[in-house]
């Protein structure tokens, strides 16, 4: 068997005319030229490797960039943020000497090919990024979203994903605390699997990305190296460089979260002991973006030996290694007189940890294969100098009708009974029916921190046991607002983050987005895309929470059709004493139900024109980022106080879907009186925006009237909580009455019936 | 004088921490002993913690058993020193044999999580003496394989015995099914037979359970309840009073 | 009646979390001499009437659409003499 | 080199759902004509060295005290052609 000389740099130099397939591994012409003229030669296999996995739209934003930059540009000031954009995950101070950090991120493509492993590994991805920071994780929250509920493939996938997430998340010891589930037939071939960590950390335990120190080492730690996600890199090592057939590489990848655990543990300890300079996790692209970043980030260059990595497949070529994702891997930068202690930390947990190479004094990234130097680049032009292009958008011509669709001209219930009739196919339909099904297969209690979890308003962990210190996150999104309106749209996500937070308890931080779209190359998608950021950074700016950090995900799209535009806002607060939190459900009778916000004909992309009338048109609930900031300031001084036992933001389904929800939760009745200024339809359908409804005991209703007055806020007695258990009812006066246990029927039997 | 309580770590272990809290919030003393050690640090009694110790690749709980923690862990529980397995530690006490039975994936194949009703059988063993005979509460249940299985003879035995320490508490509404969010906790969740959902050995020192008594020890956090405090107030009284 | 079994692994290339654990405690277990150990799934089919070809053909289409994953996994299906299962 | 396939399934007097799962989708999928369906596990070792008797008794004991829980679980053990798997 004879085999081409190994494509070293000195060999690429004096090879000029080698043809790379760079097409095939995704690079325009003009992309791969630059390349050439960065280096002053045509790279070698390796450094095509690297760059083409670096500058792919995944790793290196190219479409997204130019809009993304508002979120710097337009960040609020804010003391709380310690590490911004750009890092692994941002990081936010909470008080007391700790700090958070938390992210969100997407796993959609490979969870629609194969369900379980694709969600279980992007659970794995988004914890590596959390221990990065120097954090232990404390939960995860998982934003989803299936194609319709009753197409049959939903059956493969949601089940699937559930497990996955599940399966990874659990056996990680992580608390699940929220997330959301949304079917809409636009997601059918595009189901969106987001996925959500919180770590907590003191502050001087914070860690960076970052290389330096010449004579550190590199210390390639985890799982061994295999074929995964490497199907580009497979091209080039079969057609430049070996005369024999690639090898089989895997289409999808398995996760191990027992690894994974012990890679949490072990990098814990090293922490603790002060063993490390900077550290990376090794997601996307791998030890190539793993290298490039750590290099780029610190102060010195890095000379690696690819030969040093433990393999899982030793037929892989250099390329390969160099672009396999293989899960369950991290890389620390080491102090040479730690290393025996850090590898000895490694042993103890079972964990396969390798010098691969150490910081140099240079400013170039020089990787070694069988003794010859295959990449010799400056990293800064691989981790940061990707192409950036400021793609075409458009408003697209069918915008206008659809916002012309008036969805507050469509036909209202006319009796009682119709309106009972829709009450119960509101809560029994997919979107609002309870999704316990699919939480009951989440741990919420491991860790014995959880204060709130599914289905509250947020998730809340405590994170200092002598004081009560808490944090909460709420994620939210909403496509039908989003496409009627991406500008206010993705301010309405936000808008609801922020309420589910503040309903808690607790005070808004800090916000992470998952930002799911179609394709980048349709301007109209683009259009949704940019406006969808604008929209974000300026409501971000306005509430005074800083974007910390987030995700990308574009090319959500079967043909010409594009999913709704996605934007998952995850909102961040923390709560000086978890005692004070509010949970939703009612707990005593007697209880005084109060309305706060005001409430408008507003329809349009709500849950009941989707239910009702199969519509989605029109333009979704007005925007007030202010009334929002009050509203939450009424309820987070309400729970310090004491004035209130329970609180439910509204959102989709309007106030009887909260209603029901809280009575539910709570097994105690409630009976509503429709205002004198609305009328019954738009008094529980609504879904106008900066609205929650508490349950206050009657000895505080004075003080939190007095309260909302003096500050402004709108709040009207609605009814009480009344009735208890297997007797008790949700009435609305002069319209309908519905048992509890019809309710419950109704509310909880829909997702098993569809997946059981 | 208080009592010291060894909680061993497996590699996968995930409630050590917590059970080290409880056993702590109890008044006890909590030790943290390691899988590799054999070692109990002079111990009075110990704990073995829920979660997927290797990630329950082979079996729950079936390669934790062969660990040198193990051995003497076996070698003291067979002279009388009290074990409580939870969960993923129940598990390992079935593998180990220190328990009879075995453990299966859930009837209906999905992991569970809920506040589980259950009724205490058995109070007079070394972990549940805190408790009152035919008493019902509520303890956290989260696992994938904790459906209890084991021959007729077997169960007849425990069953004459008064070995099944806590049953299932089926009844209630339960109609909904496991995805439930029912308030009771009420049901057989994983199709245990006869609704076991704890057992002990013959001489009641060596106890396990699917449940997870060490997240019910706060009023703020988990289930919100307490009810799983008096397993380790059981066991620290036994222990100082000895 | 006879009985088919479908045996489904994961593909060599794929990751194998389940055969890794258990490769890694044979030492411990004292056994030596395992170069690898690769852990899947067996089904035993209970078939009502022969087991023909067109039987069969059903049965791995059975195997191929259902009780594998052939994204990451490969089965085999083979008619089993039927002789008592057991030790 | 050679492969030792160890197979591991539930004593029939225990409910397997993960196979009855299997056999009551096969209806929706159109099957007819499978009576019962079980599911266990398949553990293949690759054995350094000659497998001879002595090899295959290591084995056997490594099944009973490890790959299978005998209280709940019955196994065998075979020697498998050196055959490329693949379906
Ligand atoms: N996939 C999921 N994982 C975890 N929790 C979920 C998931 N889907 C929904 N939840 C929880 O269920 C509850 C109700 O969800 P949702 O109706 O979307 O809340 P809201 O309307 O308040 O944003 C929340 O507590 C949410 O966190
Ligand atoms: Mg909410």
């Amino acid at each position: 068997m004879s085999r081409t000389p190994l494509d070293t740099v000195e060999h690429a130099a004096g090879t000029p005319d080698v043809e790379l397939p760079w097409a095939e591994l995704g690079l325009k012409k003009d992309e791969y030229e630059r390349v050439v003229e960065i280096l002053g030669r045509r790279p070698t296999g390796a450094e095509l490797a690297m760059y083409s996995v670096m500058w792919s739209e995944h790793c290196s934003y190219k479409s997204s960039k130019v809009h993304l930059r508002q979120f710097g540009e337009k960040a609020p000031q804010s003391d709380a943020l310690l590490v911004g954009i750009g890092e692994n995950a941002g990081v936010v101070d909470v008080g007391q000497g700790y700090a958070v950090t938390f992210k969100v991120e997407s796993h959609n493509h490979p969870s629609y090919v194969e369900p379980y492993q694709g969600a279980a590994t992007g659970v794995g991805g988004i914890v590596r990024d959390i221990i990065a920071m120097g954090a232990r994780p404390v939960a995860v929250v998982d934003p989803l979203r299936f194609g319709a509920a009753d197409h049959p493939d939903t059956k493969r996938v949601l089940p699937g994903v559930v497990a996955g997430i599940g399966g990874y998340g659990n056996c990680l010891g992580l608390p699940n605390i929220g997330g959301e589930v949304v079917f809409d037939a636009c997601y059918q071939g595009n189901p969106l699997v987001n996925a959500g960590a919180i770590g907590v950390m003191r502050h001087e335990d914070i860690h960076l990305a970052k290389a330096s120190g010449p004579g550190n080492k590199v210390i390639l730690y985890g799982a061994r190296t295999g074929g995964d996600g490497i199907g580009g890199a497979s091209i080039l090592a079969s057609e430049t460089f070996d005369d024999a057939k690639p090898s089989k590489r895997p289409a999808v990848q398995v996760g191990d979260p027992f690894q994974e655990k012990l890679l949490i543990e072990c990098t814990l300890e090293a922490f603790a002991e002060k063993l490390v300079v900077g550290i990376q996790d090794l997601g996307a692209a791998g030890l190539s973006c793993a290298t490039s970043e750590l290099a780029s980030n610190g102060s010195g260059g890095m000379r690696v030996t690819l030969d040093d990595v433990p393999l899982r497949d030793s037929t892989l070529s250099p390329e390969e290694i160099l672009m396999s994702e293989s899960q369950e891997r991290m890389c620390a930068v080491v102090e040479p007189s730690k290393v025996d202690r850090f590898l000895e930390i490694c042993d103890k947990w079972d964990v396969i940890a390798t010098v691969i190479g150490e910081v140099t004094d240079g400013d170039r990234l020089e990787i070694f294969w069988h003794g010859g130097k295959i990449v010799d680049v400056d990293p800064r032009t691989v981790a940061h100098d990707g192409p950036v292009y400021e793609r075409p958008y458009a408003r697209p011509h069918w915008q206008d009708a659809l916002q012309a669709d008036d969805a507050n001209k469509l036909p209202r219930p006319t009796t009682p009974e119709e309106l009972k009739s829709q009450v119960l196919r509101l809560v029994s339909s997919p979107n609002q029916a309870s999704k316990s099904w699919i939480t009951s297969q989440y741990d919420h209690f491991v860790q014995g921190n959880t204060v709130l979890a599914q289905p509250e308003d947020s998730g809340m962990i405590r994170i200092d046991e002598e004081s009560g210190l808490g944090v909460a996150i709420a994620t939210d999104g909403n496509g039908r607002y989003t496409k009627l309106d991406p500008y206010h749209g993705a301010q309405l996500a936000l808008a609801e983050a922020y309420r589910n937070v503040a309903t808690t308890g607790a005070k808004p931080l800090a916000v992470s987005d998952c930002l799911n779209f179609g394709s980048p190359e349709d301007p109209a998608v683009m259009w949704q895309f940019a406006e969808a950021i604008r929209g974000l950074a300026d409501g971000c700016l306005q509430l005074g929470t800083p974007v910390t950090g987030g995700n990308v995900s574009l090319y959500n799209q079967t043909g010409e059709a594009a999913i709704h535009p996605t934007p998952v806002v995850a909102v961040l607060g923390v709560i000086d004493d978890v005692a004070r939190r509010t949970p939703v459900a009612y707990r005593e009778e007697g209880q005084l139900l109060y309305l706060l916000g005001d409430t408008r004909e507003e329809f349009g992309g709500s849950a009941w024109s989707q239910v009702v009338h199969d519509h989605l048109g029109g333009l979704p609930p007005q925007v007030d980022l202010e009334r929002e900031r009050l509203l939450g300031e009424i309820l987070i001084s309400a729970s310090r106080d004491g004035m209130i036992d329970s609180a439910h933001d509204l959102s989709d389904g309007g106030l009887i879907q909260a209603v029901v929800e809280s009575a539910l939760l709570g097994d105690k009745g409630a009976r509503l009186v429709v205002p004198d200024e609305l009328d019954a339809f738009t008094f529980l359908f609504s879904e106008s925006a900066g609205r929650a409804v508490v349950a206050i005991p009657r000895s505080e209703e004075l003080r939190f009237n007095d309260m909302c007055g003096a500050r402004g806020l709108p709040a009207t007695r609605i009814g009480v909580v009344d009735g208890s258990a297997s007797d008790a009812v949700v009435e609305v006066q002069g319209e309908f009455t519905l048992t509890l246990s019809e309710l419950r029927t109704a509310h909880e039997d829909t997702i098993p019936a569809l997946l059981a | 004088m208080t009592a010291r309580i060894g909680v061993v770590t497996f590699p996968g272990s995930l409630d050590d921490r917590d059970s080290r809290r409880a056993i702590r919030l109890a008044g006890a003393e909590p030790v943290a002993l390691w899988h590799k050690d054999k070692d109990l640090k002079q111990v009075d009694a110990v704990v073995l913690p829920g979660g997927f110790s290797y990630g329950d690749y082979l079996r729950a709980g079936a390669i934790s058993r062969f660990s040198p923690v193990m051995g003497t862990v076996i070698e003291q529980a067979k002279s009388g020193m009290p074990v409580l397995g939870i969960c993923n530690g129940f598990q390992i006490l079935t593998e180990a044999h220190l328990l009879p039975g075995g453990m299966l994936g859930n009837d209906h194949l999905h992991f569970i999580c809920r506040d589980q009703k259950l009724k205490v059988e058995n109070a007079e063993t070394a972990w549940t003496a805190d408790y009152e005979s035919g008493q019902e509460i509520h303890i956290p249940l989260k696992n994938m394989d904790g459906r209890y299985v084991a021959d007729e003879r077997t169960l007849d035995m425990l069953e004459a015995e008064g070995r099944v320490v806590f049953r299932y508490v089926v009844g209630g509404d339960t109609s909904h099914g496991h995805g439930h969010v029912n308030p009771d906790g009420y049901g057989n969740p994983n199709g245990s037979l006869r609704d076991i959902a704890g057992i002990t050995n013959e001489a009641g020192n060596v106890v396990g359970l699917m449940p997870h008594p060490e997240h019910a020890v706060e009023p703020l956090v988990g289930s919100g309840r307490t009810d799983g405090l008096p397993f380790f107030t059981s066991i620290l009284k036994k222990l100082v009073n000895a | 009646m006879a009985r088919v079994v479908v045996d489904v692994m994961l593909k060599p290339e794929i990751l194998d979390p389940q055969g890794q654990a258990v490769q890694r405690a044979l030492p411990r277990l004292g056994f030596e001499g395992i170069s690898d150990v690769r852990q899947g799934k067996r089904f035993e089919l209970e078939v009502d009437g022969p087991v023909d070809d067109t039987a069969l053909a059903r049965i791995h289409e059975l195997a191929e659409s259902f009780l594998a994953n052939t994204v990451i996994e490969d089965f085999t299906v083979k008619v089993e003499e039927v002789a008592e299962a057991g030790k």
